[in-house]
């Protein structure tokens, strides 16, 4: 297992927003993580990348307990999310945000004494990035200019420059158009099968097309964890979550 | 004919360093409803933001209810009854909830009581802050917020993201209901293309900046051709 | 060459500004009495303002004066910072400088051509000390001071002169320079029931608040005994403080209201130009200050290197609106009469009336250390 | 003890309606303020003008220094502040400091570098004694004032519709405009209201701290601690930060003098290392 | 005809970048430029030495300011630290020897720097102002309170520094002064240069952009932060010092509020977070303000005023961004 939770558990005030969470992403998973508005997906995320601190609970990265680590430190040891909400360098150019991924990850961001110009293997490894994300002809113009759904591939593009073991994506889809969606999948559906990912999304083909298993969240806690048709047949995912529409 | 609710004649607009929108020429009669469908950055987002005035209209002219708004603020156009939902949401970080849907409403057929029906999780995180919401209850709040000015036009920039299907069934349902049985006038981007179309009346495609394609929202459904080409988005078959 | 530029360097903007004003009107003032010709030579004054206590532009602002605007003598100086930046210049320059405020005691030592006619707080305070045990028969007393050199020079050297004359110490505090109450220190005097308080605060708006704050806890004579150096009842503090500020005891170089025809004259003088405004120490610097230089040249016969001007100096002594007052020709320091005053209501308006006084004082600091 | 911490609550109370304006105009609208104190000094000078010129009654002036305030902000914010408010933080503050030197020669120019000195009635002054305790009139009167100030601003900003408005138009302008609220207007109406709490506080302040053509930036260091320590926008934050400011500083003064001038700042350092918002600030 | 899709054309990522960090003739002309006073106006040399030093001040404030978004109103702290350091050096030690000093207020205020950047990453924003106003503020106090070491308010006497090595004695002039606060100026600029062109530079423009997004790149940005406040302290300290060797003296301003909050002004005035800004801005509000001042002692700040309010409306991006965009509009 690369990524391990053991009974999470987190509440806001009086608000539950995670009961007794225990999952498990192994090597190479595809799991989408799905549930209503509110059940709490995005806090999980936030808790397993540390953003948030667990009331309880362990995390588990390559079987070490990384519950007290740092946001920081846990992505350099691999366990990178995307933002729900971008959450950008507005002023950098797409270029320069990845570029400054790539240098953080060679820990070579602290050398103040080099220009960035010399760090040519970095500058072109996060161009080849923008690329494969289709964001070349405007990887170098600010970020705020682009347009929306340009705006999540950064964010997409900016997880896949930490090189990331655990990806957590959450709801990168989201504004981006049918097609590009469709490409960004495969973006990640063709990373290294070491890779372990785990999405939110609430498109319903997305997940059904690209997840092996599914978790359901509901109120803060499991539901279900299945394969996609099992979850598409159960009938409390349908009440609480799919609705009529999809079957 | 009587005048359209809103017609927009040859507007050109965008930021201070890019021209976005050329010559586009839309109208809506009251009731009616129109989908904006076209690619990524094509400038649907910043249709709306002209029509609501934070865009700056740079030629052309725009008329709401038989009236020049071309010239006026956001907040005369707003009162005068156009109602926005933003794409990025953009919810008042430092309002409750409950606020955040009283600070500007206006009396009409949506009031707290109707909103909170309509989105019953919004009723019990009412006392929460802006900011400590889910993605999906803001996306009901954004959308919450601006019925509650009972606006007579309704621009709505992808209002289903980010919602659970659940919720994406009882609001198209509910968008619906505004459009047919109160006659709510309203522009819809989507890039559910499908969705949006099975919702309005026509449909304008947008493709560098121009109007490319204007049809009947049932017969562009079953065009797929044309939206292949034109907007290069995959329908799903559901 | 036909005239003699005089450089006046004082912190004409920022917190200061009022004592540059003051001291500049009575610059002005002493110039428009006595024509602005002197020994042959017209004086013409070069105004520079620091902006505050700024010894790093007081002394960039020297040397422009000097090598830019050919200066011959260099006056001003209301803080003494700045005294103490330009000194090196005045040394290297050899340039005439006079003291027109600055008064702590020792900054006339940094340079031989340096001269002042303002006061030292010594000079004032230890004969105060010494009064109050001697006159005035108090036996113990509680030191209040802002917290910076003059604050702790004028405690030091009242306690000096307090002490000498058999008086106790019962406790001393020094308030931030910057204090807006003092309420806490005021409460603390009043614990230890002193049975006189001195008080130092720089002007400005902290007498009236000092002064307000012990009357509020009834630290008030005659029950308690205030003493203070004269800053503390200056006019508008006195308008501030109203009946409050009735038998405060004050030692000062130069009181308002002295009774004497060169003081009628210079104040009445004083508040012609300046909108009724009355003149206060600043001013009383400043006109000295120029008096000096005017007397030193005429002397010189006009010759305004820095060595014959000095020497002039040394030993001139002469009737100013304050009093008699004279130059130390040793330490080139001011000598005179020390005013003690007492707030009493005169014509019923409060005001400073002087129950004694001491002629011919010198800095106590420097006759013991030279 | 009691009066060192009346005395501390009273000092407190000075801070609080030195910096309540700033509380408005910094912490609710988030403009930075720096020319908070210039407009405290025209309220002062406004009172001592009609005290010292006009006779008028000391509480009569009050009502006039926070409407001279006002309606000179209006005049400078339709001109000028409106243009700031998206120019960034750091333009704000250049643009107040220069507002502040300018206004700092205007009160050189028209009332000259001296104090101001004014004689409050005689009911605000000297002492009240209760229990063998001396408590200062004034200072007494500056509590009552200052629980009036906040029991109104509480209601009105807190509780009212109005409050809700300026704080939609400060998170998003562009989207508060788009509902229909006249951003410009609110913004207005809040500044006239922050500027006229600041002129209405410097001449409350004069009694104490006097006024002088350098009372716009002398007090600036002590508005911005107590904003900050209350809480951004929060007028109860504010009035809890200036009462804690107070008796901590008056307090810490009376027990350990030689720490005199370090306190506030000690307590500033502590409060905003522990609670970087603020007492009851949320942002 | 259409520009929404239309982008520059397409240029190698490596040569963009590149290119953002080349040296421009207007650089080479700025710097020339500095020789000026030399020839044309002697008699400002002592003002032009305290610009120069009042510069490398700003310039510390930007690396911080500008780059790393640490609004600082106490880095006048660090300068009087380095002040005092050779000062105390000097007068109590007497050792006067310049560059040694220059090095030693450095290791001092960056020492200070390193300490307090461990409280200066804990807070942001309106905080982050607020403390390190505080902390300034408390050291001045402690400046006052150490006044045996100090000298407090009256400044510390007996200083003198030696001639820069053992031969060029610092005259009345200011030939001396200038010329070795201009190299100070410049060497510390270059190091500036080469930090904000760095992937180092680049993480600090991330930091500004968007603090919250640091950590989830993987990025220690507390680490950064305490780096460039460290070295942006050291060059505040050489500053410091600077003014205390030229000037021979140092008294409790170079601690105080007031210093702090006027570099910033210049500092906005020229502009931030591009160097030049804060040599500008300290060449035209030192300048603006010996001339004004030399006109009317009394009413210069009215002016100084009226040109800062002036310079927001229309160059709200400081003096350079001003200029910056009527280039671009040039072109
Ligand atoms: N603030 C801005 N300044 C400059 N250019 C902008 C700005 N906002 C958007 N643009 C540009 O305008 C174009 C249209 O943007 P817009 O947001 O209207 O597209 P959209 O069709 O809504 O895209 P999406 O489907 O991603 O939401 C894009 O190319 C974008 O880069
Ligand atoms: N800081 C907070 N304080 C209080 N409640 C919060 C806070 N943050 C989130 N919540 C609440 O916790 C619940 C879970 O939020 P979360 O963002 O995890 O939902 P989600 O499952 O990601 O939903 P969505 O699909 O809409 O994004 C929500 O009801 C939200 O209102
Ligand atoms: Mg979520
Ligand atoms: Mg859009």
């Amino acid at each position: 297992m690369v990524l391990r939770t053991e009974s999470i558990c987190k509440s806001f005030g009086s608000l539950e927003v995670a009961r007794d969470i225990s999952i498990e992403l192994p090597q190479g998973a595809r799991y989408a993580l799905i549930g209503p508005n509110g059940a709490g997906k995005t806090t999980f995320i936030n808790l397993i990348t540390g953003q948030l601190r667990p009331n309880s609970g362990r995390i588990l990265l390559d079987g070490q307990d990384i519950t007290a680590t740092g946001t920081a430190e846990r992505v350099r040891r691999g366990l990178t999310r995307t933002f729900q909400i971008n959450t950008l360098f507005p002023d950098l150019t797409p270029l320069e945000s990845v570029t400054l991924v790539v240098c953080e990850r060679e820990k070579k961001a602290g050398q103040f004494w080099r220009s960035l110009a010399s760090h040519r293997e970095a500058i072109e490894e996060s161009h080849a990035i923008l690329s494969q994300l289709g964001l070349a002809e405007v990887a170098m113009k600010p970020t705020r200019q682009l347009a929306y759904g340009q705006q999540r591939l950064v964010e997409i593009a900016l997880a896949l420059a930490t090189r990331p073991k655990v990806l957590l994506l959450d709801e990168p889809a989201a504004g981006v158009p049918k097609d590009e969606s469709a490409m960004l999948f495969e973006v990640v559906a063709s990373l290294p099968r070491d890779i372990a990912v785990l999405f939110i999304e609430h498109d319903m083909e997305i997940v059904f097309s690209f997840a092996s298993q599914v978790i359901v969240l509901v109120a803060g806690g499991v539901l279900l964890q299945a394969t996609p048709d099992e979850v598409k047949e159960d009938p409390r995912v349908r009440e609480v979550y799919l609705g009529r529409g999809h079957g | 004919m009587a005048e359209p609710l809103l017609e927009l004649k040859d507007v050109r607009s965008g930021y201070s360093d890019a021209v976005v929108l050329d010559n586009v020429s839309v109208s809506v009669g009251a009731g009616e409803s129109l989908a904006v469908l076209g690619r990524n950055g094509v400038g649907k987002s910043t249709l709306l933001l002209t029509i609501i005035g934070i865009v700056r209209t740079m030629r052309g002219t725009i008329r709401f209810k038989g009236q020049d708004i071309t010239r006026l603020s956001p907040d005369k156009r707003a009162l005068l009854g156009i109602g926005w939902v933003p794409q990025e949401r953009e919810i008042f970080r430092s309002l409750t909830v409950e606020e955040n849907l009283t600070v500007a409403s206006r009396p009409g057929r949506w009031n707290l009581d109707a909103v909170y029906a309509l989105f019953p999780r919004l009723k019990e995180r009412r006392g929460n802050m802006g900011d400590q919401l889910s993605g999906g209850e803001q996306q009901m709040l954004a959308i919450a917020r601006t019925l509650m000015t009972n606006p007579s036009l309704l621009l709505l920039d992808e209002p289903l993201e980010g919602l659970a299907p659940i919720i994406v069934e009882e609001l198209t349902a509910a968008i619906r209901r505004m459009a047919e049985d109160e006659g709510l006038t309203l522009i819809l981007v989507e890039q559910h293309a499908d969705v949006a179309l099975r919702l309005t009346d026509r449909a304008i495609i947008l493709e560098r900046g121009l109007v490319a394609h204007a049809a009947p929202s049932a017969e562009l459904l079953s065009d797929r051709a044309t939206l292949d080409r034109n907007v290069g988005l995959k329908l799903e078959s559901a | 060459e036909d005239t003699v530029k005089i450089g006046l360097i004082l912190p004409y903007s920022g917190p200061f500004a009022d004592a540059a004003n003051q001291l500049d009107a009575g610059v002005k003032l002493y110039m428009e009495k006595h024509g602005d010709t002197v020994a042959g030579k017209k004086i013409e004054i070069i105004r520079k303002d620091t902006g505050g206590p700024n010894a790093d532009v007081a002394r960039r602002l020297a040397q422009e004066l000097v090598v830019r605007d050919g200066a011959d003598i260099l006056a001003g100086f209301a803080l003494t910072p700045e005294a103490v930046g330009v000194a090196d210049i005045a040394n290297e320059a050899k340039k005439f400088t006079v003291l027109m405020n600055a008064a702590t005691s020792n900054i006339i030592d940094l340079s031989p051509y340096m001269v002042r006619t303002s006061v030292t707080i010594p000079q004032v305070n230890y004969a105060l000390g010494k009064w109050a045990v001697e006159e005035a028969g108090v036996k113990q007393a509680y030191t209040l001071v802002s917290d910076y050199g003059p604050g702790h020079d004028a405690e030091s050297s009242f306690s000096k002169g307090f002490t000498e004359a058999g008086g106790t110490i019962l406790g001393s505090d020094r308030t931030p320079v910057a204090n807006p109450d003092f309420s806490a220190y005021v409460q603390r005097v009043k614990d230890s029931n002193p049975e006189a308080v001195y008080i130092f605060v720089p002007g400005g708006a902290q007498p009236a608040a000092i002064g307000k704050a012990l009357v509020d806890r009834g630290l008030a004579p005659p029950a308690t005994k205030i003493f203070a150096q004269g800053e503390l009842t200056h006019p508008e503090a006195l308008e501030s403080m109203g009946e409050t500020a009735r038998g405060i005891i004050t030692t000062f170089h130069y009181t308002l209201e002295r009774d004497d025809p060169l003081n009628n004259e210079f104040v009445e003088g004083y508040r012609a130009a300046n909108n009724g405004r009355s003149p206060d120490l600043f001013s009383i610097g400043g006109y000295d200050g120029m008096h000096l230089i005017y007397e030193a040249l005429k002397k010189t016969n006009g010759d305004a290197s820095g060595d014959a001007l000095i020497e002039a100096a040394k030993g001139m002594s002469w009737q100013s609106p304050r009093g008699p007052m004279s130059i130390d020709p040793e330490t080139r320091d001011v000598v005179q009469t020390v005013y003690i005053r007492e707030v009493q209501e005169v014509d019923g308006k409060l005001q400073n009336v002087i129950i004694h006084e001491i002629p011919n004082v010198k800095d106590p600091l420097h006759g013991a250390s030279n | 003890m009691v009066i060192v911490l009346f005395d501390g609550l009273a000092f407190g109370m000075l801070l609080f309606v030195l910096s309540v304006g700033l509380t408005v105009t910094l912490g609710l609208m988030n403009f930075i303020n720096l020319a908070h104190g210039a407009f405290g000094m025209l309220g002062g000078y406004v009172t001592v003008l009609l005290m010292r010129q006009y006779g008028w009654p000391f509480l009569l002036t009050l009502p006039m220094a926070f409407l001279a305030a006002a309606l000179v902000s209006v005049v400078l914010e339709r001109v000028f502040f409106r243009r700031l408010y998206r120019a960034g933080e750091l333009n704000q503050v250049l643009f107040t400091i220069g507002l502040v030197f300018v206004a700092a020669a205007g009160a050189t120019y028209f009332f000259g570098t001296g104090q101001q000195p004014i004689v409050l009635p005689s009911w605000l002054r000297g002492s009240v004694e209760v229990a063998g305790i001396r408590f200062g009139s004034y200072r007494i009167f500056l509590i009552v004032v200052s629980l009036i100030i906040t029991a109104l601003l509480f209601f009105t900003l807190e509780r009212t519709r109005f409050g809700a408005k300026i704080r939609a138009a400060v998170d998003n302008q562009r989207v508060a405009q788009a509902l229909g609220l006249n951003v410009e207007r609110i913004f207005a109406i809040t500044f006239a209201l922050g500027s006229g709490l600041a002129g209405l506080g410097g001449a409350l302040a004069i009694e104490i701290v006097g006024l002088d053509p350098s009372f716009g930036l002398h007090f600036l260091v002590y508005v911005l601690i107590v904003v900050s320590v209350g809480g951004l926008g929060s007028i109860p934050g504010s009035f809890l930060g200036a009462a804690l400011l107070g008796i901590g500083d008056v307090a810490g003064k009376y027990l350990v003098p030689e720490l005199g001038s370090f306190l506030i700042y000690l307590l500033l350092v502590a409060i905003l290392l522990i609670r970087p918002t603020g007492l009851l600030g949320k942002r | 005809m259409l520009q929404s899709q239309v982008s520059t054309p397409a240029m190698q990522p490596v040569a963009w970048i590149r290119r953002r960090n080349r040296w421009t003739i207007f650089e080479v002309l700025f710097w020339l430029a500095t020789l000026l006073p030399f020839c044309f106006f002697p008699a400002y040399l002592n003002l032009a030495s305290q610009i120069a030093i009042t510069a490398l001040f700003a310039l510390s404030v930007d690396l911080v300011l500008g780059y790393a978004g640490i609004v600082t109103l106490g880095h006048a702290m660090f300068f009087g630290l380095g002040a005092f350091t050779v000062g105390i050096l000097s007068s109590r030690y007497g050792w006067g020897e310049p560059i040694s000093g220059l090095f030693l207020a450095a290791l001092v205020a960056g020492l200070a720097g390193f300490a307090s950047s461990f409280l200066i990453v804990r807070v942001q924003h309106l905080a982050l102002i607020m403390v390190t106003l505080g902390l300034g503020l408390l050291t001045f106090e402690l400046g006052n309170a150490l006044s045996w070491l100090t000298g407090g308010t009256d400044g510390l006497t007996g200083i003198s520094t030696w001639n820069i090595f053992g031969y060029f004695r610092f005259d009345l002039w200011g030939y001396t002064a200038y010329s070795y606060s201009l190299i100070v100026l410049f060497l510390c600029f270059l190091l500036c240069r080469v930090i904000v062109n760095s992937s180092f530079g680049l993480a600090l423009r991330g930091i500004r952009e968007n603090v919250k997004r640091m950590p989830a790149i993987g990025s220690d940005y507390r680490w950064h932060l305490r780096v460039v406040y460290t070295i942006s302290a050291a060059i505040a300290g050489v500053a410091g010092a600077l003014l205390t060797q030229t000037t021979n003296t140092v008294t409790l301003e170079v601690l105080s509020f007031q210093r702090s909050a006027d570099v910033v002004v210049m500092l906005i005035l020229g502009g931030t977070g591009r160097l030049y800004g804060a040599i500008v801005g300290a060449v035209i509000f030192l300048i603006a303000r010996d001339q004004l001042a030399g006109i009317n002692p009394q009413y210069w700040f009215l002016w100084i005023g009226l040109l800062l309010m002036f310079v927001v409306m229309f160059m709200p991006k400081g003096i350079l961004g001003g200029l910056a965009r009527l280039v671009r509009r040039e072109e």
